[in-house]
């Protein structure tokens, strides 16, 4: 018959419709500034830089060792390496990042940076509402804009920060064993001159990774 | 499927003179490659389609490779034995004379294509054409007549690279606009000036932004001198 | 002139709404703007996916998408712009009708992108045009798309209709066209629009 | 003025072997022809891609795409980026498909370094792939029946099943669109065995979508008067002109790489190759249907038989990766057709050339072939038939 194939399929439309009220499974419409899609885990948007503790000046995981620099496909983040050094999360003096500028207006998301980045300091967030009407001062976020605490990275993947900080901890703990052995065996060494503990003990972290696994 | 070198052999059999070369592949892929002389080029590819064992009916890829001329410094360490100009000792003791006389190696664009075969499934075979420089003698033929797939794709080539293939039917730029006069692939290529904005450069990024600023810097003092 | 807010708020529960002209107005601008049927690349389908049942955008009243720019007042630059595509986005927003918005969707339509250092793609569609929205993203999602698009009803609501930042249909001596750059033989020519384009200097 | 169009139909032009027969213009007829720009601006070229087209009253006599209006410099790019840095940018290719350009990408360094890849993370990939495989081909058929005039409904249906399947992307891959899930030498994460129930519960769903489709659509009486008998593709000129992927299939042509080549794991696999018969518009919107439940297929062993184990090879490096000297062309069969990348490789940690052989562009050389002697109405759906992306086509 003419018009069965049309007939067949303006039922399944008819279906369609019905069932979008009573099957989940047809994704209706999420109202989205009062209702969200249910957030997934592992989405990724823009870096952001974890810091630790209270002060994101002070808590900077970051190094500058411009590693994701030199990785970035767009090549989208800029560092300059400060003159003086302040103490990361084990304790070991090092260099921080004086300037680390991100271009999110040239970002692509890939996450190669948050890949390449040995020091855990990287991150992808996972806010997406960045329109803006200012061009330029809008889009490229500096440090004071991309530095975000351990206990935000810890609420949207909590997952990923729980391991990364089990692997912080265990590092932290290697090296404050070692520090201890060589302070201890420096303070057996040194039993006799009482003066030659000092140096060889390390200062204790000025900042402890905070919400650890531990 | 037949080696490269029962395909050479065959190939010399039916175009005589063809003058196939085996180029090879050192890679883990293996794909070596057969290079073709551009003027039997068009006889050999008719006879890889057509030959019935190989039935290469389906040309797959073709891409252009750019070799620049190539400054080869270090690599003339040739013993010019000549300098007998010593007290007396060895004359091959005198390489300090490389560094003054550099050998350049002319370039050439070199177009690739990959066969296969779809009636036989089998595949890839290689074939490399070159032309003779960078220039003025950048003409290779086409092999559009043969595999129309060529047909885009070498346009494609004719755009970025500048190979003219003769015998293509439509033979203009794709990709870039038509008063567009460079070829962008190239190696030697230079994208023109607009680096008023760049935030995070890097290296070459970096160093047009800052010869970009200076020359705005002096565009602007030098106008500014003219207005007083 | 303006109304007390909570005023209007305790009126409304009452039942009387208190309006001006320029809310009425601007109200019912923001309410039926009606974007061009324009995708350049990857961002058009997140531009699409946004158009569909999960995200719907019709619920903002944009969901009129419209083929020809003489209908159309909003123009979403939803991918990378090339050098070979510019003159004809150009050309299609100087055929827009007045008032006209610009939202540039995604990385490559704001500044290029991760292509910005081809040869063949512009830095940037605010080389030539006015862009009123930059959503960052690469793609953005459908939802950042949904939020752009509120800011933009939020700006268009905050015009008002006369002086000062007043829409441009309304200001006689606004620009009505955007000179269209020409292909040159190695660039676009001019490479930018000076009345359009002003760069901040960022020394590195 | 010269018109092209005269020109052309007198034999300067293309040759006119193509024409197959049917006369160009009719020169009793006295009217002129009328040309068109379609595009690049046009509803439904799929972006930004034109065809000047040259009318006989309605008839096409000619018509020449015009591309380059998305030309990204990716090959350019390529060779200024490092192995691992392209990764990203192959996601923007066929932006419809990013995890399958991922994975040609991966299989021609990984030929190119000689690496191997863990059992687990081919089966991961054989799964995305399929998904994305399942994805593009709903909407490729969507956009087709959008095209055709039937604005919203089979689209939004695609887009629906398209959704739960971005979801699982982005749950595994953490971006709905750009995944860059793929390293040399096996995939960046593992997936939680959460995540492959998911996808089992959306590969459940499947072929009721499928089902469904098939329902709204292929017995359409005015979807088959639109499409029968149009833009038909002969086999042999499918062949010369490189066309693949469901365009050559549906002309009858039994190719696909999967069975050919046998990359990663399709050999384990039990699925067939849907063959058509005329080549037509029709036929390829069918085989699309088709192969989207052979996918359902793959997904429903390669779930089952997934293994336990690691997902990169110990050896690949991400930093630092520098190929020997040499060239590797890999490809696979991308939902578009063959996809392939040629490399060659100085031993540096760019390579030194990055070709992409994208099937798209391919697939229009014979366009103006399929399109030649049609109304304008038909040039819009032959073009929806190919299937294009113009990420992959410009490049």
């Amino acid at each position: 018959m003419l018009g069965e194939g049309i007939l067949k399929g303006l039922a399944e439309t008819a279906k369609n419709f019905a069932g979008s009220y009573v099957s989940k499974d047809r994704l209706t419409t999420v109202q989205y500034p009062e209702e969200r899609i249910a957030p997934i885990e592992a989405t990724r948007d823009f870096p952001f830089l974890v810091y630790d503790g209270e002060d994101w000046q002070a808590g900077l995981r970051c190094v500058a060792c411009q590693i994701c620099e030199k990785e970035c496909p767009p090549k989208c983040i800029y560092i300059e390496k400060s003159k003086d050094k302040k103490p990361d999360y084990v304790g070991k003096p090092q260099i921080y990042p004086a300037r680390f500028d991100i271009d999110i207006s040239v970002c692509m998301s890939c996450q190669i940076c948050v890949e390449v980045c040995p020091f855990e300091a990287i991150k992808m967030d996972t806010v997406f509402e960045l329109a803006t009407e200012d061009r330029f001062g809008g889009l490229l976020l500096d440090r004071s804009k991309l530095a975000k605490s351990n206990e935000y990275y810890h609420t949207i993947h909590p997952t990923e920060a729980a391991e990364v900080d089990a692997r912080l901890a265990e590092e932290k703990a290697k090296v404050e064993a070692k520090a201890r052995a060589a302070a201890e065996a420096a303070a057996a060494k040194a039993a006799a001159a009482p003066a030659a503990g000092a140096p060889a003990k390390t200062e204790p972290p000025a900042v402890k990774p905070a919400g650890g696994a531990e | 499927m037949k080696t490269l070198e029962e395909i050479q052999a065959a190939i010399e059999a039916a175009v005589p003179g063809a003058g196939v070369e085996i180029v090879p592949n050192p890679a883990p892929s293996g794909e070596h490659s057969l290079r073709l002389k551009p003027e039997t080029a068009v006889e050999v590819a008719t006879f890889l389609r057509d030959d019935g064992e190989l039935a290469l009916d389906y040309l797959s890829n073709v891409t252009g490779v750019d070799w620049p001329d190539k400054e080869i410094a270090e690599k003339v360490k040739v013993t010019r034995a000549v300098t007998k100009t010593v007290d007396g000792v060895e004359q091959t003791a005198e390489e300090t004379v490389e560094e003054t006389r550099k050998r350049v190696e002319p370039g050439f664009l070199e177009v690739v294509y990959h066969l296969f075969s779809m009636a036989r499934s089998h595949g890839p075979v290689v074939l490399r054409m070159r032309t003779g420089n960078r220039s003025d003698r950048v003409d290779l033929p086409s092999l559009t007549p043969v595999w129309r797939s060529a047909e885009f794709q070498e346009r494609e080539i004719f755009d970025l690279y500048g190979v003219v293939f003769k015998g293509h039917p439509d033979l203009r730029r794709i990709l870039m606009w038509d008063g567009f006069k460079d070829h962008p692939m190239r190696r030697d290529y230079v994208a023109p000036d607009d680096f008023e904005y760049e935030p995070t450069p890097h290296d070459e990024v970096l160093a047009r932004a800052q010869a970009h600023r200076a020359a705005q810097q002096a565009a602007a003092a030098a106008q500014e001198g003219t207005g007083q | 002139m303006a109304v007390d807010e909570g005023l209007k708020i305790e009126l409304g529960k009452q039942g009387v709404f208190v309006t001006t002209l320029q809310e009425l107005y601007n109200w019912g601008r923001r309410s039926s703007v009606w974007p061009m049927n324009f995708g350049l690349a990857c961002c058009a389908i997140e531009m699409i996916a946004t158009t569909m049942a999960r995200y719907d955008l019709a619920r903002f009243g944009a969901e009129v998408f419209r083929p020809s720019p003489r209908q159309a007042d909003m123009m979403i630059i939803s991918g990378t712009v090339t050098k070979k595509m510019a003159p004809q986005v150009v050309r299609l927003y100087n055929q827009m009708a007045e008032p006209r918005y610009v939202i540039a969707m995604g990385a490559c339509a704001i500044s290029g992108g991760p292509f910005k250092q081809g040869y063949n793609v512009l830095k940037g569609i605010d080389r030539y045009i006015p862009v009123d929205i930059h959503i960052p993203g690469c793609p953005p999602r459908p939802e950042a798309l949904l939020e752009a698009f509120m800011a933009l009803q939020k700006k268009i609501d905050a015009q008002p209709l006369t002086g000062e930042g007043r829409p441009r249909h309304l200001d006689a001596d606004a620009p009505g066209e955007f000179p269209v750059p020409a292909q040159g033989e190695h660039d676009l020519e001019p490479a930018a629009n000076k009345n359009v384009w002003t760069v901040p200097v960022v020394i590195r | 003025m010269t018109n092209p169009a005269t020109e052309y139909a007198a034999g300067q032009g293309i040759g006119d072997a193509r024409l197959d027969g049917r006369m160009v213009v009719d020169p009793d007829s006295g009217t002129d022809l009328l040309e068109v720009a379609m595009g690049p601006h046009h509803p439904s070229t799929h972006g930004v891609f034109r065809m000047d087209v040259a009318l006989d009253g309605e008839r096409i006599t000619r018509l020449k795409p015009v591309f380059g209006y998305l030309h990204r410099n990716h090959e350019k790019l390529g060779e200024g980026h490092t192995y691992l840095a392209s990764m990203p940018y192959t996601d923007r290719l066929d932006y419809i498909c990013s995890l399958t350009n991922n994975w040609a990408y991966a299989l021609a360094v990984e030929k190119l370094a000689g690496q191997e890849v863990p059992e687990r993370a081919e089966y991961l990939r054989v799964i995305v792939g399929e998904l994305t495989r399942v994805q593009n081909h709903a909407l490729s058929v969507g956009f087709l029946i959008q095209d055709m005039g039937a604005s919203g409904t089979p689209l939004m249906y695609a887009f629906r099943e398209r959704e739960k399947i971005l979801d699982l992307f982005e749950a595994l891959t953490g971006s709905r669109m750009m995944c860059n899930y793929m390293r040399f030498g096996g995939c960046r994460v593992d997936a939680t065995s959460e995540w492959l129930d998911a996808v089992r519960k959306v590969v459940t769903g499947l072929p009721q979508f499928a089902d469904e489709f098939e329902q709204l659509l292929c017995t359409n009486e005015i979807l088959m008067a639109r499409t029968q008998g149009v833009g038909v593709l002969r086999p042999e000129l499918a062949v010369s002109a490189g066309v693949t992927g469901p365009a050559l299939r549906a002309a009858g042509v039994n190719y696909d790489i999967r069975k050919v080549d046998r990359y990663s794991i399709y050999d384990r696999f039990k699925f067939k190759v849907p063959l058509g018969e005329h080549g037509d518009v029709y036929d390829r919107f069918m085989i699309r249907l088709l192969e989207l439940r052979e996918s359902i297929k793959i997904l429903e062993q390669a779930l089952k038989e997934i293994p336990d184990g690691p997902v990169m090879d110990p050896k690949a490096k991400i930093r630092n990766f520098r190929p020997k000297v040499g060239e590797a062309y890999g490809r696979i069969e991308a939902p578009k057709g063959e996809l392939g990348f040629y490399l060659i490789s100085d031993g540096g940690p760019n390579p030194y050339r990055y070709r992409v052989r994208p099937p798209s562009f391919v697939n229009l050389t014979i366009l103006e072939d399929m399109c030649l002697g049609h109304n304008v109405a038909d040039v819009v759906l032959i073009l929806g038939s190919v299937d294009i992306v113009l990420g992959e086509v410009d490049r």
